[in-house]
């Protein structure tokens, strides 16, 4: 699996995308249009952006309550992302979900989930669907550091194993379970050693280094599509805001977070290895970012034309209209 | 018309309804030894090779699995060994299951049966007995199915397999092995129609599960008394055709709602607050509810006796409501 | 009297009852850092050193340490951050919490509460906004208990950590900064025990949680109908205090039973079929039931606000009542 | 923890109280005076007996749907046993619990548990309790292999070690989840390897065997006891009779059974390894079993002649009496 030049300028202009699409949400926030809660997924991008580039349209995604990215990384239209954040109507869906239940099912990205470690066992539940059905599509879940504490975490993956399912279980270890450090409330440095408890490889990359998770995750995809059966893929990550919005962080220094932002930018990191390579120019660079930031210009925009749903949108997709019995 | 037990009916229609459809699968602990716990899920795994999973003592994940799944577009009949194991799973119901359709607005849904065999049947105590219909009625999203025919089994659990959204059916164990009729053929009972299966003037009897059963010879023993009762089976809780209920209590004038489960906040009670609402000017007594009482289903069966409602129960409910 | 918020009452409480009994301890995810979710655990951390833990994520084991813990005499106070992640503990909320004084035969108990910060707060749809109190009221050795005051939220929480069994304490996220004034030094309200928040001869209107405010601002808009309603607060809903409510329906011929929750089957059908029961010969227009809609939570604010009951709906529900 | 002969003997008596309390109360299952169903121990004795020997009164023990043994071998009273599975008033729980929730506070046998994993959470919380209280007192908590799926084990024992609670995590593995081979369900072989994921040592020790059990608890209850934290301890064992009543045991053949019988009992067991050290002689053998025998009988008389509870006691026990507000 190594990284060509081509999927490194996909790579680095989602990445941007999620950067930017993240920050203009929080600005919206502070506006008063994004309502709700936002986690935001700042500093993670690299494993979004390095897993999904392994994917075909047709694999399926389970996100978490962190979810902006994985959507984004797997194609999901900023616009319509951005309408959610809103409420409006034209929302993936339909501003009943908001920034924690975003999902394009058209791209098989089944939805973040506001229930932390509750897509591990719906992920081998879409793995085993594709092997019932002979296709061989691959099912990827992306979980944080905390839900592996998660008895669904116990269950799902031991059956994942049990079945050789075509699945990724994908943990994005970013050292902090909401307040808590990670040393505070786990009895294991690395979730990856918890793969030998259900018989399947575990392996843990630096989650800041996309090429590395890019090439750990094609490993695993591979595997996944050929019959191999699942693995455990730790990504170690970094989130650079709080937890969720108006977190005060009293939980970590301002110093660790600048050394973060700083020396470990996902962004900054893949930027410098293209230009290593002469795979970026300054000038391809800047186009990228402009049109990143256009494109959520428009999204804004978008969101901010679109109609508020309807009263009656209160009693729809509750159950499916008629309940075709026959 | 055959005549078949309860189970029967049950494994004849899963039968019907994999060769039918494809992305039919069975989930569960103990599905494929001895037929499964109670023999609904025999033959499954000779005849339909590869689609029936027997699984670790896992209900979270065995859940969780059908609802994605279910997601990407199978159909799977998960089958959870005791109703009191859905305690193990409730988010994947709860928060996955049920909500999935509306969180995504539409886009996706969970076209899932999990079956609940509940109630008390060999004396296995508290862990081992309860009902709890009522809390899948208050979660929208859910479709809550209670048979109490071999007929109303076949055809509701073929609709329930067939339906869009997830259902959560309810097999009450003592009724497994009763007996009765039912048609040749497709047979499908449509999901949230209720079933008046005795017609009469005087009272209504709206009774759930083996209730049915016991109001209907309650209602035998009532002829003494001159009582001409109707028996209404919801036969589902939720959609629950509030229409059929309401028309037999505006004509009879009385309703006594009768439910094996502890009535307290219970499914009688929201039938007993809906006909409340809806029925007030042509009720001529209180609307009465049999059920449990308000405790854990004890082991002795010296006590037990003194839990479930019986037909005499229901015997008594109706003579006070006709005072 | 001081003036304080419904969040920090119950802090004052948890300090008060954790200095008077070594008991008591702390368990729940986040609890210490930045004082907890909600403020309520703020400074157990430092006045009370290592009866205080910070957990994994982790709902059932949290709980079934708590079931532990109170089983050896201990008396955990465990909080979920949301009601909704009760789904994740359910077995050892209602198998083992709820059971083990009976299965015990009288042996053993579980003094344990059970914090639930519940409801509609910030905009968080339909997997943090949930409500259930019917789901516990159903479930036998179970308090429920609800609190719509600082004063109250103070007492009852005193006493449920000091009860025997265990409770499910419902706090309404979006009342924690509502102020109000609680009585100095020892507060204790007992639970099982309503409370009339304001006398009347109309109508009684019986609200649960933070439809007792917006009930009480109906009463004031009701008022310039010429109509002078009662609304009793009934703070816990198991028991339930079917005294106190039944005189009131029975004085004044009306009921309006009214909570935040999705009505269906919920906390409002239990108590509007009580008192169908009770007063039917009292009752001059039927039972009426204000809650949600049978719909999960949405997102979006121009939807939510269709969703949950607004001192509006109470009023045209009394309304209709008086018509 | 060298095994004495004095130990010896109470185990071994205690081995037999255990199998032929199983026994009658199978017969008298067969005579319909016990109702309901058994989970029957016959064959797993050694598990009880081994680890309960290294225990206190004031230690805390939980149990599983198969825990007469559990009950027995913690010092719990046959007569009562039986009265509580024939549901009469004077059983251990006042004929409300059964098989599958006899106990014995007083003993702080804490309970079987009716619900497969439900024991391992609590029994963390005795634990917790202990350590708060500043006791010495060691928690053990017994469950099956098929209980080590479920997410319990997974959330409970992390926090056994996070907070280095004394208690001992006890499984018995008999190579059976209810009619399916371990082998069919499970993707490790030894339970005891999963302790790695606790940072806690797993030990695995033939449970035919009671010298290996009681040494290997031994061991583990002293760690405990000294403030060194959970271990979690597999006994490989095997059951004698079907899962519960009823069984007809499709699922492995009755030359397996007749093996483990005749070569791996652990009462034939023990036996010759204490007549191999004289410490049993053919007149104590025949004395002890006639003793244990004797007081089957006497229980199952107290049963027979106890009272059934009077029908007030549905509604006694849901909550205290008097709620002691003040
Ligand atoms: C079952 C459950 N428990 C608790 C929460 C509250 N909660 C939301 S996110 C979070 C922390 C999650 O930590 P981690 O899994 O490491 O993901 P991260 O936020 O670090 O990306 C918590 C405790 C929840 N949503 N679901
Ligand atoms: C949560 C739960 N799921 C399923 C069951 C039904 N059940 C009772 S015992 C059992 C098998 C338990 O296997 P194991 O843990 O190995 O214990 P063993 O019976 O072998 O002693 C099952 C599936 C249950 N009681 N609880
Ligand atoms: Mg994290
Ligand atoms: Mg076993």
């Amino acid at each position: 699996m190594d990284l060509s030049a081509e999927v490194c300028l996909k790579i680095y202009t989602d990445m941007w995308r999620i950067r930017l699409f993240e920050e203009e949400a929080d600005r919206q926030t502070n506006l008063g249009n994004v309502v709700g809660t936002l986690h935001m997924y700042c500093g993670e991008e690299a494993v979004a952006t390095g897993v999904c580039a392994n994917l075909r349209d047709d694999d399926y995604v389970l996100g978490t309550h962190r979810s902006h990215g994985h959507c984004l990384a797997k194609g999901a239209k900023s616009d319509r992302m951005m309408a959610e954040l809103w409420g409006k109507a034209t929302g993936t869906c339909k501003g009943k979900g908001g920034s924690m239940h975003v999902a394009d099912f058209s791209l098989n990205m089944l939805g973040a989930n506001g229930i932390v470690g509750a897509g591990i066992g719906p992920t081998t539940g879409t793995a085993l669907a594709s092997k019932l059905r002979g296709t061989d599509q691959v099912s990827v879940c992306f979980f944080g550091d905390g839900a592996a504490a998660r008895g669904t975490f116990h269950e799902a993956i031991a059956m994942g194993s049990l079945w050789t399912l075509p699945v990724v279980y994908v943990c994005e270890n970013n050292g902090y379970q909401q307040w808590v450090p990670r040393e505070n409330v786990a009895v294991v440095d690395s979730v990856a050693d918890m793969a030998a408890s259900y018989s399947i490889p575990g392996v843990s990359v630096d989650g800041q280094d996309v090429v590395e998770v890019y090439e750990a995750a094609g490993e695993a995809v591979k595997r996944a599509r050929e019959g191999g059966g699942p693995t455990l893929l730790e990504a170690r990550t970094y989130r650079f805001y709080g937890h969720s919005l108006g977190d005060e962080q009293q939980y970590r220094s301002s110093e660790e977070v600048d050394e973060w932002k700083e020396n470990r930018d996902p962004i900054k990191l893949l930027a410098q290895f293209m230009r290593d390579r002469d795979w970026l120019s300054e000038k391809q660079d800047q186009t990228i970012q402009a049109e990143a930031n256009a494109e959520i210009n428009a999204a804004t925009r978008f969101a901010e034309e679109s109609p508020w749903p309807s009263a009656d949108e209160v009693a729809t997709d509750v159950v499916a209209p008629i309940q075709e019995v026959a | 018309m055959k005549t078949m037990a309860f189970n029967e009916a049950l494994r004849e229609g899963l039968h019907e309804e994999m060769a039918r459809d494809d992305s039919i699968f069975v989930i569960g602990e103990d599905v494929i030894t001895h037929g499964g716990p109670y023999k609904v899920t025999e033959g499954v795994a000779e005849r339909f090779p590869g689609r029936i999973f027997e699984t670790p003592i896992a209900e979270a994940g065995i859940v969780g699995v059908g609802v994605g799944a279910a997601l990407a577009g199978m159909r799977p009949v998960v089958e959870l060994m005791y109703l009191d194991f859905v305690t193990c799973a409730m988010d994947e119901v709860v928060n996955q299951a049920a909500k999935m359709r509306y969180m995504s607005g539409g886009q996706g849904s969970v076209p899932m049966v999990i079956r609940l065999p509940c109630g008390v049947g060999r004396l296995l105590a508290a862990q081992h007995s309860q009902i709890m219909e009522s809390w899948f009625m208050h979660v929208p999203g859910l479709q809550v199915v209670v048979p109490s025919t071999p007929a109303d089994a076949k055809g509701l659990f073929k609709s329930a397999i067939r339906s869009p959204d997830p259902v959560m059916f309810f097999e009450y164990k003592r009724i497994y092995t009763s007996k009765g009729e039912v048609p040749d053929g497709e047979h499908l009972v449509p999901i949230g129609l209720a079933d008046i299966k005795r017609e009469g003037e005087d009272a209504t009897i709206i009774a759930v599960g083996p209730m049915v059963e016991k109001s209907l010879e309650a209602a035998i023993t009532l002829e003494d008394d001159g009582y001409d009762v109707e028996v209404v089976d919801p036969r589902s809780l939720s959609p629950l055709d509030t229409d059929t209920i309401c028309s037999s209590v505006r004509k009879t004038g009385r309703a006594i709602v009768c439910g094996e489960d502890s009535a307290f906040a219970g499914a009688v009670s929201e039938i007993a607050a809906m006909i409340g609402e809806n029925c007030f000017h042509d009720l001529k007594a209180p609307v009465a509810r049999v059920g449990s009482p308000h405790v854990p289903m004890p082991f002795s069966a010296e006590l037990v006796k003194h839990v479930v409602p019986s037909s005499e129960s229901v015997v008594s409910a109706v003579q006070a409501v006709m005072n």
